[in-house]
């Protein structure tokens, strides 16, 4: 029982919410809203389970003083100092000038934008392994990314610019790509999406899928 | 010389990070950890403040005054079931009753299901069919925003999306084999799906390098020039 | 083994080397490059350049620090032409830290020399809504009443008492829409709601990454232009005639991609001529 | 809990959701704020009015959720021609005949139509439209009365209706075919055929599995194709007697995976091997989680990384670490911008459509199968609208047929969702 009353549950919701979109009338025009902010409020009660777990693992792994145990207590003493320093702030937290937004600007900005940024340096190893004339489908990967790259950046400038010529052929031939090649492979992909999504969710609101809800203990 | 306790702190984060291109050593290992710590307690708050204060508390407040006081049903009270989805959500610290949890994830889930069936039938099905929808060629323009197809690039563009989203659809296909016809079909099918991989992987090498020059500019014409300036 | 033997199993670390120095090299000389416009970007700047003074624009910041080189550059020409063509700004964000690259984009620009004789009034000139969470709901309540999503704006004005907003009630009020996306929530979302829905007239800056999924929308008239990437932004900066950092970061640009573009030419000529492969992709893929 | 007693809390819980829902009346919206033109406008003295535009149809808007009104009007025979050019519509409202009127909106010349989305239901409303000619202006007669209101189907939306209909139908159809024994062929999908090798790989160097759903919460269907797929590894996983170990970036999540794989060890006989750190949380942020990942793969050396769910820029740094320790990749999703990046870096992709189809190969149960089969007569309607749309079209633009176009258009109109 403790299984089929949630997928009564899902089942019921699922279907109110494909109708929904067909139901211009109040009630049924504010579901997707009400939803969103539900879901937020959930989501925002299921974080203190994700956090007592990460500061469990990390206090267990300096009681029991394992590999590393030293960068564990630097990832308890981070969260304390910003979860300190936004609850002190209140509901303006974020307000320039706090301790909260000078942790935030010079702290965590820096970092996410630098873990970012080593993207730069993947998507070239990446490149240099996949793209190679293999076979037809690698070659025709490598042709495309490669006549892409080209007409990106200032390769017409440099190159057909002092020949005096008005026509780009760089920047054309990277155009005709992304706008018909290009869009032919992602229309299929997004067309291919919509159906299996659709048969995914079918498959959920019938209960035939069901493993996301573990056991029925 | 400036000093900006701020941009070396900054500078040091950013260097560390990078250190792991090289190879894992104390310096990212210091980064990743203040990085994890710091940015888990940023996104606690946060949700505290915006979702848990500002959609629970500021809704429900006043709904329960509004019942308490003078008797009415308004709509926020319909957060109280949220409140209430939230608490069961959280029983999962108690092991005997943490099976109430799956109740309001059966809603999420539901729900999800639901509004995506719909919204990816509709944005990556439905209209992107619309889209393609289109004549390969012939002077006639015609209302619903197509425009006439005049030359013979923009003829033969067209003829390749027709192409290239059938066949594509064609390699997704489960239930044939691919052999003799469809076989070949499904064969152009992946050549067009390899073309769009490269393009777009092509196309974003120039995203990434942005994000690198934004750091080195961080490094080079803040940090370094602070330094000497 | 061989050079090209070598070539092939190189260590990974020696094309990071070269991908940095390239960037690093031509940056630290500053040179300005020149650079020719696409139809995307001539697509959307012919639209926004034959808006009337006081029409009013809507600018929604879709990003966060991280996406800023390459989005800021086209959101301060943007910010910037507006101001010098009387345009009326209306800014918001979808992404909690968007409004304050807005607030980056209105400091540089009243900064600016070109404006240094012009009066631009908060309130009456430009507003900044600020974050509102919600994602798609969030233009979708615009749809009925900008009110809805937004009750105050960043400074904590209420929505009444803003000159700029007074005859502002939903999206048929607004003459044209600004999006600057690095993911989601962004264009897709502009277009599937404040377009389809609600016929707003929108054009965008995207990330290279984001730009080819928009490109649906450019072909179907659900855009009128689009700004991708860095390029995107230089060519902007070049169309509105402004010239700042994007133009001179695309010699920079340019040597990544050569560095990119000789290293995969390397690896073919090593792979052809060992007649191997040493990658672990999949050969049929 | 007693059987009887639980599922009437279901049901009161479910009965309680949808009374709120009912409850949460709209409020009303205050209408009307455009006044500045209309005073501007009626102080003026026609000199050379231009001939009016009369309305057409003035009706409350079909299939909507009110509030809203269709004003359309025949254009003024001086619109693009005549001596006055009419360069501007003005729409005027009253809630009486005999006014005050204000302006409630504009419409260029050469548009025919207005909609006035500022209304209150139940309440009639007058209209009449002003044709602007520079200085001078001329208004039409006064409409009816009308009201706006509410509909229960959006009428505009019925062709969406019946193409999700007709899919659902098929992807039901065949589940139940399945059911009842009916044999179908399934094609192989390489990066399924290679899951077992790969877990087993791992179980023979004695190293862990990596598991990354992807970065989005459980309101994603992504992330749930990428759980219930775990459900299905995660058996294996426990048959081989093979570390897991599965980072998550969202608390539901983790919550949702780790009830998935306990009962996988469960259903594979070894609830012993299982434990909750096996999936643990890092943090809600994109990049440090990555950054976590990655120091986690460069340390314990993972044999074999899964990246199955909703990826965004952290698909390649993940990608590429994993490529540079040696681990067997296999990964899906349906981002279409970062399949290139997973195609590049890793072993196996499972691109879009079969992402979601994974789950259902893995499981093996007919039921689950033949609704993958439902998703090929989606793809049928799909490419058979192309193929005829395309051919009407290009037919009727070559022959300049006006028979031919309008019935292309009629076609083409089915798939406007709106």
């Amino acid at each position: 029982m403790r299984r089929e009353i949630p997928l009564i549950i899902t089942a019921v919701v699922g279907i109110a919410f494909v109708i929904q979109y067909f139901i211009p009338h109040s009630p049924f025009d504010r579901f997707e809203q009400l939803f969103s902010d539900w879901f937020f409020i959930i989501a925002a009660c299921a974080i203190w389970l994700g956090a007592l777990n990460l500061l469990k693992l990390s206090i267990i792994k300096v009681q029991r003083q394992k590999k590393d145990w030293q960068y564990s207590v630097i990832v308890i003493v981070s969260w304390l100092t910003m979860a300190i320093a936004g609850f002190a702030g209140g509901r303006g937290f974020q307000t320039p000038g706090t301790a909260f937004d000078w942790l935030y600007v010079n702290i965590y900005t820096p970092l996410s934008a630098t873990m970012f940024a080593i993207l730069a340096f993947f998507v070239a190893s990446a490149s240099y392994r996949a793209f190679r004339a293999r076979n037809v489908q690698a070659t025709l990967l490598l042709v495309a990314g490669f006549l892409v790259m080209m007409g990106r950046v200032l390769f017409d400038d440099i190159f057909f610019a002092p020949l005096g010529w008005d026509f780009q052929p760089l920047s054309e031939i990277s155009s005709f790509i992304m706008n018909y090649p290009n869009l032919a492979g992602q229309r299929a992909i997004m067309i291919g999406i919509a159906l299996g999504t659709v048969s995914t969710a079918l498959r959920i609101m019938l209960g035939i899928e069901r493993s996301y809800l573990g056991g029925g203990d | 010389m400036n000093f900006d306790i701020g941009i070396w702190i900054a500078a040091f984060l950013t260097l560390g990070i990078m250190s792991f291109l090289y190879k894992d050593n104390p310096w990212y290992k210091i980064s990743e950890a203040i990085f994890i710590g710091l940015s888990a307690g940023y996104w606690f708050v946060s949700l505290f403040w915006q979702n848990l204060v500002s959609k629970l508390w500021d809704n429900l407040w006043p709904a329960l005054d509004a019942l308490f006081t003078r008797g009415e049903f308004t709509g926020g009270l319909l957060y109280l079931i949220a409140g209430i989805l939230g608490l069961m959500m959280l029983m999962r610290l108690v092991p005997q009753i943490g099976w109430i949890s799956r109740w309001p994830l059966a809603l999420v889930v539901g729900a999800t299901a639901g509004l995506q069936f719909i919204n990816y039938l509709v944005s990556n099905g439905v209209i992107q069919v619309y889209n393609t929808i289109t004549p390969l060629f012939g002077p006639v323009s015609e209302a619903g925003g197509i425009a006439p197809v005049t030359d013979v690039w923009h003829g033969l563009g067209n003829a390749l999306i027709l192409v290239g989203t059938f066949t594509g659809l064609v390699y997704f296909f489960f239930s044939k084999e691919h052999k003799g016809f469809f076989g070949g079909a499904a064969r152009v099918g992946t050549w067009f799906l390899m073309i769009t991989f490269g393009a777009s992987f092509g196309y974003t090498v120039m995203s990434r390098m942005s994000l690198l020059i934004g750091r080195l500019d961080f490094l080079v014409n803040t940090w370094i020039t602070g330094i000497f300036t | 083994m061989g050079f090209w033997d070598k070539m092939l199993a190189i260590d990974r670390r020696w094309i990071f080397l070269f991908v940095g120095l390239s960037l690093l090299i031509p940056m630290s000389l500053g040179i300005e490059t020149k650079l020719s416009i696409s139809p995307e970007t001539a697509g959307l700047f012919d639209v926004y350049e034959n808006l009337p003074p006081g029409s009013k624009v809507l600018m929604s910041f879709d990003y966060d620090p991280p996406s800023a080189p390459e989005l800021q550059p086209m959101a301060d020409a943007a910010v910037k032409y507006a101001f010098m063509h009387d345009l009326k700004l209306i800014i918001m964000g979808l992404w909690p830290q968007g409004p304050l690259q807005a607030e980056i984009s209105i400091q540089r620009a009243l900064d600016s020399p070109e404006l240094k004789d012009k009066e631009v009034e908060y309130g009456v000139d430009y507003v900044n809504l600020g974050f509102q969470a919600g994602n798609e709901f969030v233009i979708q309540r615009m749809g009925s009443d900008f009110r809805e999503a937004f009750a105050m704006d960043i400074r904590g004005n209420r929505y009444e008492d803003i000159p700029i907003l007074k005859n502002v009630k939903n999206f048929s009020n607004i003459d044209f829409a600004f999006n600057f996306s690095a993911g989601y929530p962004g264009t897709v979302e502009w277009v599937q709601v404040a377009v389809d829905r609600y016929d707003v007239v929108l054009g965008a800056g995207n990330t290279a990454v984001q730009a080819p999924l928009a490109y649906p929308y450019l072909g179907a008239g659900q855009l009128v232009g689009l700004l991708g990437g860095m390029r995107g932004g230089a060519e902007f900066e070049v169309a509105t005639g402004f010239s700042a950092k994007a133009t001179v970061f695309m010699l920079s640009q340019t040597f990544a991609h050569a560095i990119v573009i000789l290293f995969i030419i390397v690896g073919n000529v090593a792979y052809a001529i060992t007649g191997r492969g040493k990658s672990k992709l999949e050969a049929d893929r | 809990m007693k059987h009887s007693a639980s599922s009437t809390f279901a049901f009161l819980f479910l009965f309680l959701i949808f009374t709120g829902v009912l409850f949460a009346q709209d409020e009303p919206i205050d209408s009307a704020m455009v006044d500045s033109v209309a005073t501007a406008v009626e102080e003026m003295v026609p000199v050379n009015p231009p001939k009016p535009a009369q309305l057409d149809i003035v009706q409350d808007n079909p299939g909507d959720a009110g509030s809203s009104i269709h004003v359309s009007w025949i254009l003024s025979p001086d619109d693009g021609a005549g001596d006055n050019d009419v360069t501007s519509y003005i729409i005027y409202r009253s809630e009486s005949p005999t006014g005050p009127f204000e302006a409630v909106g504009s419409a260029s010349r050469g548009l025919v139509e207005f909609e006035d989305a500022t209304t209150t239901d139940g309440i009639e409303y007058y209209y009449y439209v002003e044709t602007v000619a520079g200085d001078d202006s001329a208004r039409s007669s006064i409409s009816r009365p009308i009201k706006s209101s509410a509909q229960w189907f959006s009428t505009k939306d019925i062709d969406t209706f019946i193409i999700g209909l007709m899919i659902s139908l098929s992807v039901i159809f065949f589940i139940f075919a399945a059911q009842k024994g009916k044999e179908l062929y399934l094609r192989k999908i390489a990066g399924l055929e290679a899951v077992d090798e790969a877990i087993g790989r791992a179980t023979e160097m004695g190293r862990p599995i990596l598991f990354i759903p992807g970065i989005l919460d459980m309101d994603d269907v992504q992330t749930v194709a990428g759980i219930t797929i775990l459900g299905r590894i995660a058996k294996t996983i426990a048959n081989y007697d093979t570390k897991l170990n599965m980072p998550v970036s969202r608390s539901i999540v983790m919550t949702t995976a780790r009830e998935t794989v306990k009962q996988a060890y469960v259903a594979a006989g070894r609830p012993e091997g299982y434990s909750d750190d096996m999936v643990h949380y890092l943090t809600d942020e994109q990049f440090g989680y990555v950054a976590a990942v990655d120091g986690i793969m460069v340390r314990e050396k993972p044999a074999t990384c899964f990246y199955l769910g909703a990826f965004f820029a952290e698909s390649l740094i993940m990608a590429e670490t994993g490529n540079s320790i040696g681990a067997i990749q296999i990964a899906g999703t349906a981002m279409p911008a970062q399949l290139p990046f997973f195609v590049a870096a890793c072993d196996y992709t499972l691109i879009g459509e079969e992402l979601f189809a994974a789950s259902a190969y893995l499981s093996g149960e007919p039921k689950q199968l033949g609704s993958l089969k439902g998703q090929d007569i989606g793809k049928m309607i799909a490419m058979a609208a192309i193929l005829i749309g395309c051919g009407l079209f290009t037919v009727a633009s070559i022959t300049n047929s006006e028979s031919l176009l309008s019935l292309a258009n009629t076609f083409r109109s089915i798939f406007s969702a709106s």
